[in-house]
């Protein structure tokens, strides 16, 4: 039962690793390089629904929609300014570049939030318990959450005209352009999905976490071993594979210590990549 | 400003960092490899120098070795160590590409993190290895602190000269064929997964040393200084030296720790002031880098010293 | 004219591959472009497409002037074009590659359903990653695609290498009928040519970034003409010919 | 690799493949139901032939140790080859061109050639020294030699990235050809090359066959095939339809069917 | 090739140990720390500290020198910012008082200010800085972690570093010679937690520990303390901060149900697993520590859910002294955590600068435990410390944070303080003064 109550929590993490990774995957498969500065959109986003929620009054879903919106624009505006005029660079410029960002966007929040912690003007979670588990009202608004965003990023993905577009551009940009896919306007698309799922995630963040400055970036490491255990690039995967480190972290504290959950984290990535070195959604051969 | 000074930490910290950027330069840019998980091989080698110098355990200490080495044989033990874990470590994850290795080398790093920190008989957890030891004292008329950043040059230079002499060879030649294409090298008869088996381990070896020395300037093994920061930021000085150069990324090297130290370099009198340049100091990095990354300077001077040899 | 180019010039960076070409291309017509390798071929091709900006010179698409324009404008007046390289999504399935390709245009299931129909390899592959086709398979694949985006002009780059006599046959048919009814097409050909200009109107002898020559594509397949050209344009390029 | 037999000289099996077979999740591309089995002869020219898909460029692959065939065994001299890797199998003297060019693009043209030979200088143990350095002269000079076979001698200090596709493919057989190899496939050695260099090449062909190289050439150019190779399989869903001297496969009515619709094309 | 450059200086290895020994006859214990040596430290200390009396006019140089500069090297972005914040305005208050008494023998007092974000290779680099290019002869406010790392660099450099909040054990064995720290070590903490969850009445107790140091240490003595009294403790979990939830944490303490719960951790994931805690139906007690003595865990966790039921725990100065009713008078963020240790540093090291013979680095620590404590006049302020030692007096420095003795590693044994959330505000319910553990 124990178990069980550990299996539950780690179903929540997972979901709350998938929509922080989901985004972040989506640049990367697009954009073609990994955008450290994902993480601090989260950040962006969740000091945003804070200041309007505890500041402001807002009801915290207006602030929430509100902090994505921003997020996404905030995330297109960076795309645009610094990302574009070095798109043709090696990935690893790229990422270095968006490191920089994320130094940016990390000492700009610490200059405008300071130290000290914030917690948003909600209530405590609300607890329901069915067959001796327990789940509170929050880890069902991140699966349920979780489950939406990844069911509609398939169908976008697959069945619209702009995700097929953004998955072609994501392979040959040149041959897409060729094809009559519009460059500018896919991309600018993406980098408001993207943007707009960190937001999203970082709304839960704020719901969740007691927020400092340093948390959102806190999270990047996770984000980088769901991402890298998914297969670079593949969405679907990103579920799986979230579901996967976080139910393998939590069911792990089960038996051993809890200080040992990174650790595990990252043991189930090195083990899945021996067994499938593309990741989970690998189909290149080593 | 307290130029000597300055210079002196540029050389020594810029050394040591040198040293590691030049590794992982070889193993990215030569040998195709994304190791991002370069902190854990540094500190190998700062916790096995620290280990191997400092006596047995007594009073509070957890660790449970300490074997008071004169300080030279626990360097070499040192890169020792990184080899072997380069070994370890390589050996399951070296079939691994691009990003998934990076990402797998990552993990290790993690993993080896996590271990240090929860796992107190090594080094006594959190806590670490306090007053490791610094060898180098006063040479005649020039203070500890020269000589031991000239130490720590000397081992940058030793790196990149071993370094060049093994790439403007045939065996470099032969590594770029292979990171560019390893299905035809090998149809072209290069034994890929040989060699970049090879070029893991040989770049292992200065950053075990490397970390052996950083050990000694920061008189400290902590898990907090080996942290997934300082991968990033031997990859930032990498990236922004321009990875394709062994002069840049040097002087990419030199130059971030420079930066580093000259942002600190202006006294803040007042914790006001010092609390907003805290603030400051992250926006202004992260502007420089995107600057650096978009302007390329160090590139640029790279190849002019390279034209002009 | 449909397809309308003037003076062209354009490169690389600093490097100008092409010194001023002329080219027209009428409804209905297939055009031939000959050359020897690195003549500027492809290069010229690109800079139609748009993924070159010419330095110089015109590119005017049914009395649209569309020089200059990026790729996706250039697509968006009609022109369809078929790289010599990189032609295929290939990490998407061969289905997405050819609804990516329909994006723009209605009907995508029956356009999908008649390719399938015309190149059953390519049904029995649907949903395999381009990048695991053959060669053949995946030319086929690239010319399809480019061909269901319902393109007024065609660009094709050495459509046919490595493909099988009996594709190259079935690939000439298709893009006979398409020509038919009112496509104009530019298809540059090296090896075994004698398919494509026995389908062809005017043939473009392209060398050294300039066209040398125009001929009635007939002609060239008088038995030894084409060869007779070739040996000339060697000779014309200096290089030492073989011992026989 | 010259044998003292002189051209043509067939001494016996050189390469065999008996009962390969390769699957990929749900086709069976090369092998069918019995696993494909052939040899080529010593000093032989042999061309492989088949409709787009039939299997040609994997059998290569199972050859050079790029895939490993599921079934069966690939004999080299006599040897077992099946499951060595590709650059042992390269060190062995079994070279191979790829059908999409794959050169190394931080290279010159020349560096490429140069980078297909082996040098001493490539092991850890000598890098370090010099005595690398005669021999690395001399495959300078081979390697500028073979570019000027394949009409590449211009373009040696170009980038790679800056070759046209007829000129890359080019490089793809002079790389091989700085090896020296007892056997050499080559896969659509002319595709996207001009008629002109194809001549070229057919001299370049026949030239090593006359060496005593053993050549197995994929192309569906069959003029250029048909008339340099002495054996032909054909290949049609991984399984060998037909094989035979030129004019037989020619004239062959099963071939006609599957490759070669109305015949005029050869 | 790399060994060459390094053999070079084997040579002089030896001399560097015995090099600073020429600044005090303690030196040499530290080389060769074997348990016993740790009490040789403080004697030849102590004797240092009383030739000062003799000689205190001979002042070295000239007193209009002007400035001397002390380092305030602080954490004031990172986990523990709030806390360095803290730390730099009670020194920079008692700067100013100091300065506005005329400064010290030699000169008024400069601060340069640094931010360590609690990195201790940051810390290293910037306290070289102020020690080598600005001249700071003191270092004062790193947390633990920078503490340690700095321990070294103060022997090499002379200098002396002071924290008035780094527990850390470590230094227990380190501190003691150019390294002071007015806050007792974490040890007595845990003493303190340990006495007051054994006194309570309750049958378990669960342990939630933050994996660092700082709270690892004290958490495993006051887990001695409370086995010991017979107490079950149902779990002693070690997490890592900086999760959005610490769910996984909390399933066994909250299937155990405890009595209460023991939380050392940083006010994030302190607050987070509070909420979730009491969210999950968790209805028994709190002790918190130190980082959560703050007023605005009520706003961040909600009032209601601690109220009465939470307790917090953390060294403090006695409020009933009459040196911390004075400091109160005159500073008004007196109550602020750690707030009279870091006044006392300065404080001290302004009058071991004016007791000194030099004004440098080696010459506090020649005196700073006779400053602090000796058979002379009891003073609380700079000004009637300097006033006394110009007319060559001994002088016993009673600060705001309490007596300060320094023990043989520079740690002053310190009292504690337990609090009880009550309507929305941290109320004193519990006082262990130093006294109750030296038993
Ligand atoms: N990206 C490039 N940068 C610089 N030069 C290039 C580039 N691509 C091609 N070239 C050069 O431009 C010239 C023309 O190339 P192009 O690809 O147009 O030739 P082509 O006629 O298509 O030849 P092929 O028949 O071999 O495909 C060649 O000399 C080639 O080396
Ligand atoms: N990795 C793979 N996954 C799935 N199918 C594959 C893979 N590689 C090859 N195939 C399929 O195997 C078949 C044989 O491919 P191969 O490349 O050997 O054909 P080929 O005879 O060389 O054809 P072509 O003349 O077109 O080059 C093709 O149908 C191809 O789609
Ligand atoms: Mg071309
Ligand atoms: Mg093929």
């Amino acid at each position: 039962m124990l178990l069980l109550q550990f299996f539950v929590s780690g179903v929540a993490t997972g979901c709350f690793l998938i929509l922080a990774t989901i985004g972040f995957s989506l640049t990367r498969r697009v954009e073609g390089f990994l955008n450290i500065a994902h993480a601090e959109l989260l950040g962006v986003s969740a000091f945003t629904t804070w200041w309007l929620n505890s500041h402001h009054g807002w009801h915290v879903l207006a602030a929430a929609v509100a902090a994505i919106a921003f997020t996404a624009l905030v995330g297109l505006g960076i795309a645009r300014v610094v990302y574009d005029p070095i798109r043709h660079r090696e990935p690893a410029v790229l990422l270095i570049t968006s490191t920089g960002v994320a130094f940016v966007i990390g000492g700009a929040l610490h200059g405008l939030i300071g130290t000290g912690i914030r917690t948003l003007d909600i209530g405590l979670a609300q607890r329901y318990e069915a067959f001796g588990l327990r789940v509170t009202s929050h880890q069902l608004i991140v699966v349920g959450l979780a489950a939406a965003v990844s069911v509609s990023l398939a169908v976008f993905l697959n069945r619209t005209r702009t995700g097929l577009a953004i998955r072609a551009m994501a392979v040959n940009p040149e041959l897409a352009a060729s094809r009559g896919v519009n460059l500018s306007a896919t991309s600018r698309a993406t980098w408001l999905l993207s943007s707009g799922l960190a937001g999203l995630a970082g709304v839960m963040l704020a719901m969740l976490a007691t927020l400092t400055t340093d948390l959102a970036f806190a999270q990047i490491l996770q984000i980088l071993a769901v991402a890298i255990l998914a297969g670079l690039g593949s969405l679907y995967a990103v579920i799986l594979s979230g579901l996967l480190v976080g139910v393998a972290m939590d069911v792990s504290a089960y038996w051993i210590p809890a200080g040992y959950r990174p650790l595990v984290a990252f043991a189930v990535v090195i083990v899945v990549l021996l067994f499938r070195p593309a990741g989970l959604a690998g189909t290149r051969s080593a | 400003m307290n130029w000597p000074q300055l210079l002196v930490t540029v050389l020594t910290l810029g050394s040591i960092f040198g040293v590691v950027t030049l590794s992982l330069n070889l193993q990215y840019a030569r040998g195709g490899m994304i190791n991002f998980g370069i902190v854990a091989y540094f500190a190998v080698g700062a916790y096995t120098y620290a280990i191997f110098t400092q006596p047995p355990p007594q009073g509070l200490d957890q660790y449970k070795f300490g074997f008071g080495w004169p300080w030279w044989a626990a360097v070499i033990v040192a890169g020792l160590a990184a080899l072997v874990f380069a070994a370890v470590t390589g050996w399951p994850t070296l079939r691994l590409r691009g990003e998934y290795l990076a990402l797998t080398t990552f993990a290790f790093a993690e993993v080896f993190h996590s271990v240090l920190l929860n796992e107190r008989r090594i080094g006594n957890g959190t806590v670490g290895l306090a007053r490791v030891e610094r060898p180098f004292g006063d040479w005649g008329p020039i203070e500890e602190k020269y000589v031991f950043a000239g130490a720590a040059a000397l081992l940058l230079v030793a790196t990149l000269v071993v370094f060049r002499r093994l790439l403007v060879s045939p065996y470099g030649r032969a590594l770029d064929a292979i990171r560019d294409d390893e299905t035809a090298a090998m149809a072209a008869g290069k034994p890929a997964q040989q060699m970049r088996r090879q070029v893991f381990l040989i770049s292992a070896v200065p950053v075990g040393f490397a970390g052996a020395v950083y050990a000694m300037f920061t008189t400290l093994a902590q898990p907090s200084l080996f942290t997934a920061e300082v991968t990033f930021i031997v990859w930032i000085a990498l990236v922004l030296g321009g990875e394709r150069s062994v002069y840049g990324v040097v002087l990419g090297t030199l130059g971030l720790v420079f930066f580093e130290e000259i942002v600190r370099a202006w006294p803040f009198e007042t914790v006001r002031s010092a609390q907003i340049a805290a603030a400051v100091e992250h926006v202004v990095t992260g502007l420089v880098f995107i600057a650096v990354l978009r302007y390329q300077p160090f590139q640029a001077a790279a190849t002019r010293l390279r034209a002009s040899r | 004219m449909l397809l309308e180019v003037r003076d062209l010039v354009s490169g690389y960076g600093r490097v100008t591959i092409l010194h001023g070409v002329d080219l027209t291309v009428a409804a209905g017509e297939i055009v031939v472009v000959l050359g020897p390798n690195g003549a500027g071929k492809s290069t010229l091709m690109k800079t139609i497409a748009g993924h070159l900006r010419p330095s110089k010179g015109a590119v005017v698409v049914d009395g649209a002037d569309i020089t200059g324009r990026p790729a996706q404008d250039v697509a968006a007046h009609g022109v369809g074009y078929v790289p010599q390289e990189h032609n295929v999504f290939r990490e998407l399935s061969v289905r997405d590659n050819l609804r990516v390709a329909a994006l723009s245009s209605q009907g995508t299931k029956d356009r999908l359903e008649a390719v399938f129909e015309r190149f059953p390899i390519l049904a029995q592959r649907a949903s395999q990653r381009a990048a695991t086709l053959s060669g053949g398979e995946r030319q086929t694949l690239a010319v399809s695609s480019a061909l269901v985006g319902d393109p007024r002009v065609m660009l094709l780059d050495e459509p046919a290498a490595g493909l099988a006599p009996l594709f190259i046959k079935q690939m000439v048919e298709w893009v006979r009928d398409l020509a038919d009814a009112g496509m104009g097409v530019v298809w540059v050909v090296e090896q075994n040519p004698d398919l494509i200009l026995a389908a062809s109107a005017r043939t473009y002898l392209v060398e050294g970034g300039r066209i040398t020559d125009e001929f009635d594509s007939q002609e060239l397949l008088r038995p030894g003409r084409l060869r007779e050209l070739l040996l000339e344009e060697r000779q014309q390029t200096g290089s030492k010919s073989p011992p026989a | 690799m010259t044998l003292p037999g002189g051209a043509n000289a067939l001494n016996g099996v050189l390469l065999e493949a008996r009962h390969i077979s390769k699957r990929f999740s749900g086709l069976q591309a090369v092998g069918g139901a019995n696993g494909l089995s052939f040899s080529v002869d010593r000093g032989a020219f042999v061309g492989l032939i088949g409709p787009n898909g039939a299997g040609k460029s994997t059998t290569f692959d199972l050859m050079s140790g790029v895939q490993t065939s599921d079934t069966g065994s690939v004999l080299f001299n006599g040897h077992d080859i099946t499951r060595s890797s590709t650059d042992t199998i390269a060190e062995k003297g079994i070279g191979r061109t790829f059908q999409t060019p794959r050169a190394f693009e931080s290279l010159t043209v020349l560096q490429n050639v140069v980078a297909g030979a082996t040098s001493p200088g490539e092991s850890l143990r000598w890098a370090f020294g010099r005595s690398w350095r005669s021999h690395e002269t001399a495959t300078v000079e081979a390697a500028e030699a073979i570019l000027r076979r394949v009409g590449l001698h211009e373009r040696a200090a170009a980038r790679v990235g800056d070759l046209s596709g007829g000129e890359l493919r080019m490089l793809e057989v002079a790389r091989q050809l700085v090896r020296d190899p007892t056997v050499l496939l080559l896969d659509e050695p002319t595709a996207g090359v001009h008629p002109g260099l194809q001549e070229r090449l057919a001299q370049l062909l026949q030239d090593l066959h006359r060496d005593g190289v053993t050549l197995v050439v994929v192309e569906h150019n069959l003029h250029f095939l048909l008339a340099l190779a002495d054996h032909v399989l054909v290949l049609a869903d991984g399984e060998l339809l037909a094989q035979g001297p030129p004019a037989d496969i020619r004239a062959d009515p099963v071939v006609i069917a599957a490759y070669l619709g109305d015949g005029d094309v050869a | 090739g790399d060994d060459d450059p390094d053999e070079q200086p084997a040579t002089d290895a030896p001399d560097t140990t015995s090099e600073p020994a020429a600044t005090g006859d303690a030196e040499p214990a530290d080389e060769e720390p074997d348990g016993e040596s740790a009490t040789d430290v403080a004697e030849p200390a102590d004797d240092v500290a009383e030739p000062v009396d003799e000689e205190p006019a001979e002042a070295a140089e000239p007193a209009d020198v002007g400035e001397i500069t002390v380092g305030v090297l602080v954490p004031l972005t990172g986990e523990l910012g709030e806390f360095g914040k803290i730390v730099a305005d009670a020194i920079e208050f008692g700067v100013g008082e100091i300065n506005a008494a005329g400064g010290t023998r030699c000169g008024t007092i400069r601060t340069v200010v640094a931010d360590t974000g609690g990195d201790a290779e940051t810390g290293i680099r910037e306290a070289t800085n102020m020690i080598e290019s600005e001249g700071a002869v003191a270092v004062m406010g790193p947390t633990s972690g920078v503490m340690v790392a700095l321990v070294d660099l103060a022997h090499r450099e002379e200098v002396v570093i002071m924290s008035p909040y780094a527990g850390t054990i470590n230094l227990n064995e380190l501190g003691g010679n150019f390294v002071y720290r007015t806050v007792s070590s974490d040890l007595g903490d845990g003493a303190a937690s340990g006495l007051w969850l054994s006194s309570r009445g309750y049958e378990s107790v669960a342990f939630l520990i933050q994996n660092e140091e700082s709270t690892i240490s004290p958490a495993e003595v006051a887990r001695d303390e409370v086995s010991g009294s017979g107490i079950e403790i149902t779990d002693f979990i070690v997490y890592n901060p900086g999760q959005p939830s610490y769910q996984a944490e909390l399933t066994t303490v909250l299937a155990n149900n405890p009595d209460a719960i023991f939380l050392a951790g940083g006010q994030e994931s302190g607050v987070t697993v509070i909420k979730e805690a009491v969210a999950g139906g968790f209805e028994g007690e709190w002790l918190f520590t130190a980082d959560l003595a703050v007023p605005e865990i009520f706003d961040a966790v909600g009032a209601e859910l601690i109220n009465d039921k939470a307790f917090v725990e953390f060294a403090d100065a006695d409020p009933s002294l009459p040196e911390f009713i004075a400091f109160e008078e005159r500073y008004d963020k007196a109550g602020d955590p750690f707030a009279p240790n870091s006044f006392d540093m300065i404080t001290l090291v302004a009058l071991s600068l004016e007791a000194a013979d030099s004004c440098n680095g080696a010459g506090i620590n020649s005196v700073i435990r006779g400053v602090a404590h000796s058979d002379g006049a009891e003073v609380s302020t700079f000004a009637e410390g300097r006033d006394i030692l110009a007319s060559g007096g001994a002088i016993n420095y009673e600060g705001a944070s309490g007596p300060l003795v320094f023990d043989e590693s520079g740690t002053v044994s310190g009292a504690y303080t337990i609090q009880q959330a009550i309507n929305g505000e941290w109320v004193n319910v519990e006082f262990y003064p130093a006294s109750t553990f030296d038993g």
